[in-house]
């Protein structure tokens, strides 16, 4: 499609929708009662929005969603960290049932929602082997401040709120871990792999001190790698008197394998648009779980979701709760599609869930070391869990070409992998998670794109250097958008700063 | 386990069998064996039975949701019941937008661009140049508007102009501590001040030109949280000069989904020193290499903290892009005359529920005689959950109580005449 | 119209009259010139008065169906309760599927190659090469099914191999008049023997092999209506030689829709004197001008009323393509063992179902001692309307009356145990 | 995508979907009765279904639609005599509320479709002017049997059936008119339009006779020409002792303009995804509706969905019922879209949507006529009311290229038409019919593909020849079609006859 932009599909007069009138008698009783809106306060100019009747808005936005390539439409490995797994299409249908449903509502109305988020609240808990769990935070970023957020509470509590401003992360962490932190207010420091891939214990026990307020870590990182020594890691922040939390972004592959609690964490925090299967809607809705042993419990944000054995309530969390971190009781509809998966699969399915993801793994490694210029950095030779980050840095020297170019290209037929695992410590970077919903063929397809696309870096490099061929659209200019002068962040702006600037 | 489940294609024994053997591998303990034995859970999890076909599961669900109480609702307070056209459901629901995430710009441009439209169809309705990829809600999104104001005043206070809800309120407190703090005066420590239009009661306060004045005279920044709902009616905060607009764009296109449909917006002019303190994504117009060719891309990614972790500003993180998406659809399904005539409309039923409810013997509205919209303050003679309680039996949620004796009520396009009447003829039974 | 309508974007008042100019018309009076003054209506319609907005016609159209009551039923005759997979209201759901029509094999690819699936996956499930992309209903595929036979055969007769619907009957007797009658002998004017597998009270004629056999020694066709649902568990009616096989696709993923999910399926050997009998459209799988592409497009397609109008088979036109492409999803979900699970669930169920009734004083089962699948007929003491309007009156729907004092009632993988029991237990209450 | 046929991707062992299992108390108490089925009876192989994962079943069908060109996603003027026009959404939304009703249901217990059956009864009624009306047939074709079957009853009724013989109708209106007729056991009397394109009334007058069962005629016909004598038709029919029966396929453009009633017919019928907007869905389920004189109601099929002011009821419609025509009341999905189109629009909006389908289709009309090498035959230089159909003989002349290549031509430009009006009695056709669901700009839009795709055919005619180029597939060789030794409906006999054989 050669789609143009919504605003110019305008048609003064058309209309999309029509919304409801005020009845007759209402504005016999009441009259217009924004026309009588003061001046200053009353919209003196319409919106310049576009005017566009109801089929044309449907087809434009149809056309764009064919130009989207979504999970369901292709074999997607390459989003690697952001576990893609299958989002299955009937827990889109089981959450319309709470579509028009008020999150206000007295809780004697609401006993089903409430039944299904403290039934996710506890079966989270087990997974992860906490005391208790609260599925508020909008995300997983939104998670991880919240676990911020109740360390710093913690710490107050003790009066060790000045004290402790430190707070240690690891680079194959989440980049949410180290600015979450710093929003708190924290100093970061960052732990970097040593030779083996694994965060480097020594620089952890260098940094910590009486002002460490936490380690943040994900284990396995980034790079696929499991860290044997995370309880070490865990005890020798609990020794000089932190907390440890574990980011759980990368749970899929360790699903009821080991948990938070066995390694001694006493935060965690899951996403459920990973591990769960809540779909990745281009971004959001999402959502995110923390867990909690049952000392950081009363931090955790209100009200909570409990049971009496008869009913289910919203109850107040007392007073040392670091209060609301997001309006009212989280993403329902994602509650509801998590709670749903893991009831279609159990404890048994959940494992099956987390040794398919490996298998696919290690077998998506094999497959890929034997193309040329590939290569997966740190502990050569070993198993990974359920990622692995792989550089192109030999290709790259070879030829020329670039990681990202190679992600473009391979677009061309159809699948794609991303590249913004900034800084680059890994050169070259490319993330590849398969997880435990794509088949072997899909796998050897995938692999064989990433063969094709090497070959021609190799044989015909500018074809890989200027790709896409096959997408709506080819190369930014990307200059532009760092420039304030040019930079267009809407129409208005564009028709302001570019086109009528012409 | 023995057979394959549906989730899970590798999970046939056969197959597995293979992979294992193509990668050289005895058994799936072999990939495990970095993680120690001490930190192994050595039984199965204690999890509830699972349902073994969709049926089942359907059933299931379906039984504990039937649990929900249906009835008349009239509450508001930051989710609002409006009437979500099939359209938007349409496009939010379609698989490639459903399941698309961190693409590129190229094999995602539907993704990209839809994206930057919904930020151009806000700007034109909020009189700014600037807006977000969406937050995760409003709170979030009035949370970060002042820590952005904070870090571009260089000020720590903010004073609070109007009532804000007790929920959102402590939202922002936790957001802001140890960074910023609250003040009752305006001063040359005040980095802004903020106020809700309407605010938290329903009210359309006519002084808040005057105080965005005020504020700009203190050398401090005004942001107003909004109802976009609103300004299809409501002249844009930015026309009276806000420096920072933010809000929740749940009104736009998403159900309520039991707090689901939340998503949060910020805009500011275009600003350099404004633009540069955004933790969010910000997606712009670029040319590509063919002339004439719209491409989009992320604006000064530099500034997030994807780009350069605790250096950014704040975080950012997956949050509520399908809303942004959505909330895209709607407007531009309304265009300017649905959004004049929605927000007129909900106007004039706001102002004949506050006629027919303050007229009630037993019921009085503590600010009459001010515009609404959507939502306004009810006070009874009588304790509210009293009151609401026996609403609630007879099928009507009549609104949310605020303390006391007082609840916030709710009336907006879905509510016809005959449910407004309704309403008011169980209240006054209910205090005869 | 004063304002443009959604649904109409010419309907602005400037740009319909803009129109107007450009093609020379001062009036859209002009383009009906043709119709004469005493065929014009001179008023507008007396139609009700429209909603004006989709708020408001979800909301009458809402309240109109909420009129409808819900229950546990236990209805089938024709139209049966199954789970349906989301994945195939996915499918079916999805605007490219759901609005294309007429489209050449190329811009269409999808629907069809969706569609030969369809024909190819029927195929297995029916051991047959040739099935035709849908026409209306199970009743329509039978009626022509029979007159399918009796062109092949140059015979006229048909003779019914047992119960057979009252409305089924209805409509292949209105269907066949002029063209062809019923018989109560198998001689050498008979047509076809038609049977039904299972038949109309659930019962599987064990016998049916037999009668096809003998129709065969007659010189008859065998044209046998089977419910595709148990041919997972059920040897196919091709496997003992029934010539044409026919039925409705409804189970395999349609949802009931009051009746609006019946779609009908003919197949046959690939057999030229039955295949250029057909009147449906038949997709064909055919190579391209690329070497080793596969294409689509209509066989034989000269059979057809669309190719030669009245020289064609009967007649062909829009009918059920989209539950055609469902049936299609639904088979690939089930897979052979999906299909034998779902039908031995339900053989069990259904025999559950007997069990648990027939040991209910006052009830007596006429076939205890057939295999049944899905259905059964009950015999109450007391006239069948007075024990369905009992259990009505409970929430529960038991069965479709039948005559006097008989009902069929319907089991399939939806019913649980519980559901069971309940029923059972009801039916004791009210013949108690 | 190049995406593989379904039966290529089947796993062994992989499940789609699991259905419920009887639970164990069930199997101790009847066992397994699929097992204990006789051979002979009981299934011996399974059936050859591919096995294959949910998400690559959602995904192969994911990806056939995105093959599709849905009526959502394009200008959809070119499938003429179709009226594609906008289906609104809202209405698929609302029918998910009858999803699961039984349709035997006691009619108490579904009194909300009854009303909506009945309320869409009445709507047609009056926009017919017919005494009473059913919904019963599933589609525009379905109808026309059910009016030919009311018709042979009628006169079977009157001792005439056997003297009737004959039907007569028009060249231009649906095949499906004389391929009713004829299975009915008609004679069918075809007449071709005069030089003014009108039907030739001449020849009319010759045909009709005591033999004359009825007429079927479409008004206007699919060349968009309005008879302006059809009252005249009519009455010569009658004047026989004939019926006359109004396909009314082409009545978007004259609601509240003319009905069946004024012309004097005994019998007309509505294609639902036609004129009221129901979906095309692929090629159905769809929907007809039959209105009749009071003279001709004793024959509808039944049951009739009546109202006595109180509670609607299901009647049996008496002993003149040509009895049932489908399987219940019809295709309730669609009777509930088509009432609420209706009601979304009222008399005044279906007259919106008449005059702007005529004046659209003459704008169209106008425009088209200025490119070279197509004409507008019959009625030259007048109006037309809904569609037109056009001829490229002129251009087919210049330039050897035939209209069905240009049609796949405009298909690489996302727009298309169809060809299927066989007989050729117009040359080298293409049918257009706008409908009021185009925009100006949309209409400008498939012009100007015409026009590119006019001057590639005079100018590069083998680009137009060998067309599509952008589509998923390149042209069938045909041929294999027709032969009984080539042909494959189904994947076992294109294994069998083909791949096997090699």
């Amino acid at each position: 499609w050669d789609e143009p932009l919504v605003f110019e599909l305008t048609q003064p007069g058309e209309r999309g929708i029509l919304p409801p009138l005020a009845e007759p008698q209402v504005t016999a009783l009441v009259g217009d009662p924004a026309a009588a809106l003061p001046d200053g306060i009353r919209r003196a100019t319409p919106p310049a929005l576009p005017e566009i009747s109801q089929n044309r808005v449907l087809r434009h936005y149809l056309r764009l969603s064919q130009e989207t390539l979504g999970a369901d439409l292709n074999v997607d490995v390459g989003q690697g960290t952001c576990t893609m797994k299958y989002s299955p299409k009937v827990n889109d249908v089981l959450i319309r049932r709470i579509a028009e449903l008020h999150p206000a509502r007295d809780p004697a109305t609401v006993q089903g929602v409430l039944a299904i988020i403290h039934g996710l609240q506890g079966m989270l808990a087990e997974v992860s082997g906490m005391d208790a769990v609260t599925v508020q935070p909008g995300a997983g970023s939104a998670a991880i401040w919240t676990n911020v957020a109740m360390i710093r509470a913690y710490h107050a509590s003790r009066g060790e709120a000045d004290q402790r401003d430190e707070i240690i992360t690891t680079i194959f962490s989440h980049p949410s871990n180290a600015a979450c932190a710093a929003t708190a207010g924290y100093k970061v420091v960052t732990l970097y792999p040593d030779a083996d891939g694994y965060p480097d214990i020594d620089a952890l026990k260098a940094a910590v001190s009486e002002r460490t307020a936490a380690l943040l870590i994900t284990n396995p990182e980034d790079t696929g790698i499991f860290n044997p020594r995370i309880a070490e890691f865990v005890d020798i922040v609990h020794s000089v008197g932190g907390l440890a939390s574990y980011d759980q972004a990368n749970a899929n592959g360790i699903l009821g394998i080991t948990r938070a609690r066995e390694a001694g964490f006493d935060l965690c925090h899951f996403n459920l648009h990973k591990t769960f299967s809540t779909p990745h809607a281009c971004g959001g809705p999402a959502a995110g779980a923390c867990g909690v042993t049952a000392e950081l419990a009363p931090f955790l944000p209100g009200p909570l979701v409990t049971f009496d054995g008869v009913r289910y309530d919203l109850t107040d969390p007392g007073p040392l709760s670091i209060g609301k971190v997001r309006p009212y009781q989280g993403v329902a509809g994602n509650i509801v599609r998590a709670y749903s998966w893991i009831m279609a699969l159990g404890a048994e399915g959940l494992r099956e869930v987390a040794e398919i993801a490996v298998l696919n793994n290690n077998y998506l490694l094999t497959e890929m070391l034997k193309i040329r210029g590939v290569s997966a950095p740190y502990a050569d030779g070993r198993r990974r869990i359920e990622q692995v980050r792989y550089s192109w840095e030999q290709l790259h020297a070879d030829t020329g070409v670039h990681s990202e170019d190679l992600g473009l290209r391979a677009a061309d037929f159809g699948v794609h992998y991303w590249t913004s695992h900034h800084p680059y410590v890994v050169a070259e970077p490319a993330t590849l998670e398969p997880t435990e919903s794509y088949s072997r063929t899909d796998l050897d397809e995938y692999i064989g794109v990433m063969r094709e696309v090497a070959r021609e870096a190799y044989e015909s490099p500018d074809t890989v250097r200027t790709a896409p061929h096959n997408s709506t659209v080819h190369r930014n200019r990307e200059d532009t958008l760092d420039d304030p002068g040019t930079w267009a962040v809407t129409w208005r702006a564009y028709r302001r700063k570019i086109a009528d600037a012409r | 386990m023995d057979h394959a489940h549906p989730y899970i294609p590798n999970s046939v024994p056969e197959v597995r069998a293979a992979m294992l053997v193509s990668v050289g591998a005895v058994d799936v303990e072999e990939f495990y064996a970095d993680i120690p034995a001490d930190l192994r859970l050595h039984r199965p999890l204690l999890l509830p039975e699972p349902m073994r076909s969709e049926a089942e599961l359907v059933r299931h669900v379906g039984g504990l949701l039937d649990r929900n109480v249906d009835g008349l609702s009239f509450l508001g307070g930051g989710c609002y019941p409006h009437h979500v056209p099939a359209v938007c459901d349409e496009v939010n629901g379609r698989a490639e937008f459903l399941t698309a995430y961190a693409g590129e710009p190229y094999e995602d441009h539907g993704r990209f661009q839809a994206l930057w439209e919904y930020q151009s169809l806000m700007g034109e309705l909020l009189e700014l140049d600037v807006v977000n990829v969406p937050t995760y809600d409003g709170y979030q999104a009035a949370a970060t508007s002042i820590r952005m104001a904070g870090r571009v005043t260089g000020r720590s206070k903010v004073l609070l102009g109007g009532p804000v809800s007790p929920d959102k309120l402590s939202k922002i407190t936790d957001y802001l501590r140890g960074a910023m703090t609250f003040t009752d005066a305006l001063d040359e420590d005040t980095a802004c001040v903020f106020l809700e239009y309407p605010n938290h009661h329903g009210v359309i306060d006519v002084e808040a030109p005057t105080l965005v004045a005020a504020a700009h005279a203190a050398g401090a920044l005004a942001v107003v949280s909004c109802n976009p709902m609103a300004l299809g009616v409501l002249a844009s905060p930015a026309s009276f000069g806000a420096d920072i607009v933010c809000g929740d764009i749940q009104p736009l296109g998403m159900h309520m989904q039991y707090g689901g449909g939340q998503a949060g917006f910020i805009a500011t002019r275009d600003d350099e020193r404004l633009v540069m303190e955004f933790p969010s994504r910000l997606f712009g117009l670029v040319p590509t290499v063919v002339d004439g060719e719209y491409g989009f891309g992320d604006v000064a990614y530099d500034r997030t903290s994807f780009g350069v972790r605790e250096e950014g500003k704040e975080w950012v993180g997956t949050a509520a892009a399908l809303w942004g998406i959505t909330a895209g659809v709607y407007l531009s399904l309304m265009g300017p005359t649905g959004m004049r005539e929605i927000g007129s409309t909900i106007m004039a039923r706001t102002a004949y529920a506050m006629r027919l409810l303050g007229a009630i013997p037993g019921v009085t509205l503590p600010n009459a005689d001010d515009p609404h919209f959507c939502e306004f303050v009810v006070e009874f003679v009588r304790p509210v959950g009293e009151i609401l309680d026996a609403l609630r039996d007879r099928g009507i949620f009549a609104g949310l109580p605020l303390d006391g004796h007082r609840a916030l009520v709710c009336v907006t396009e879905v509510h016809t005449q005959a449910d407004i009447e309704l309403l008011a003829a169980s209240v006054r039974e209910v205090l005869a």
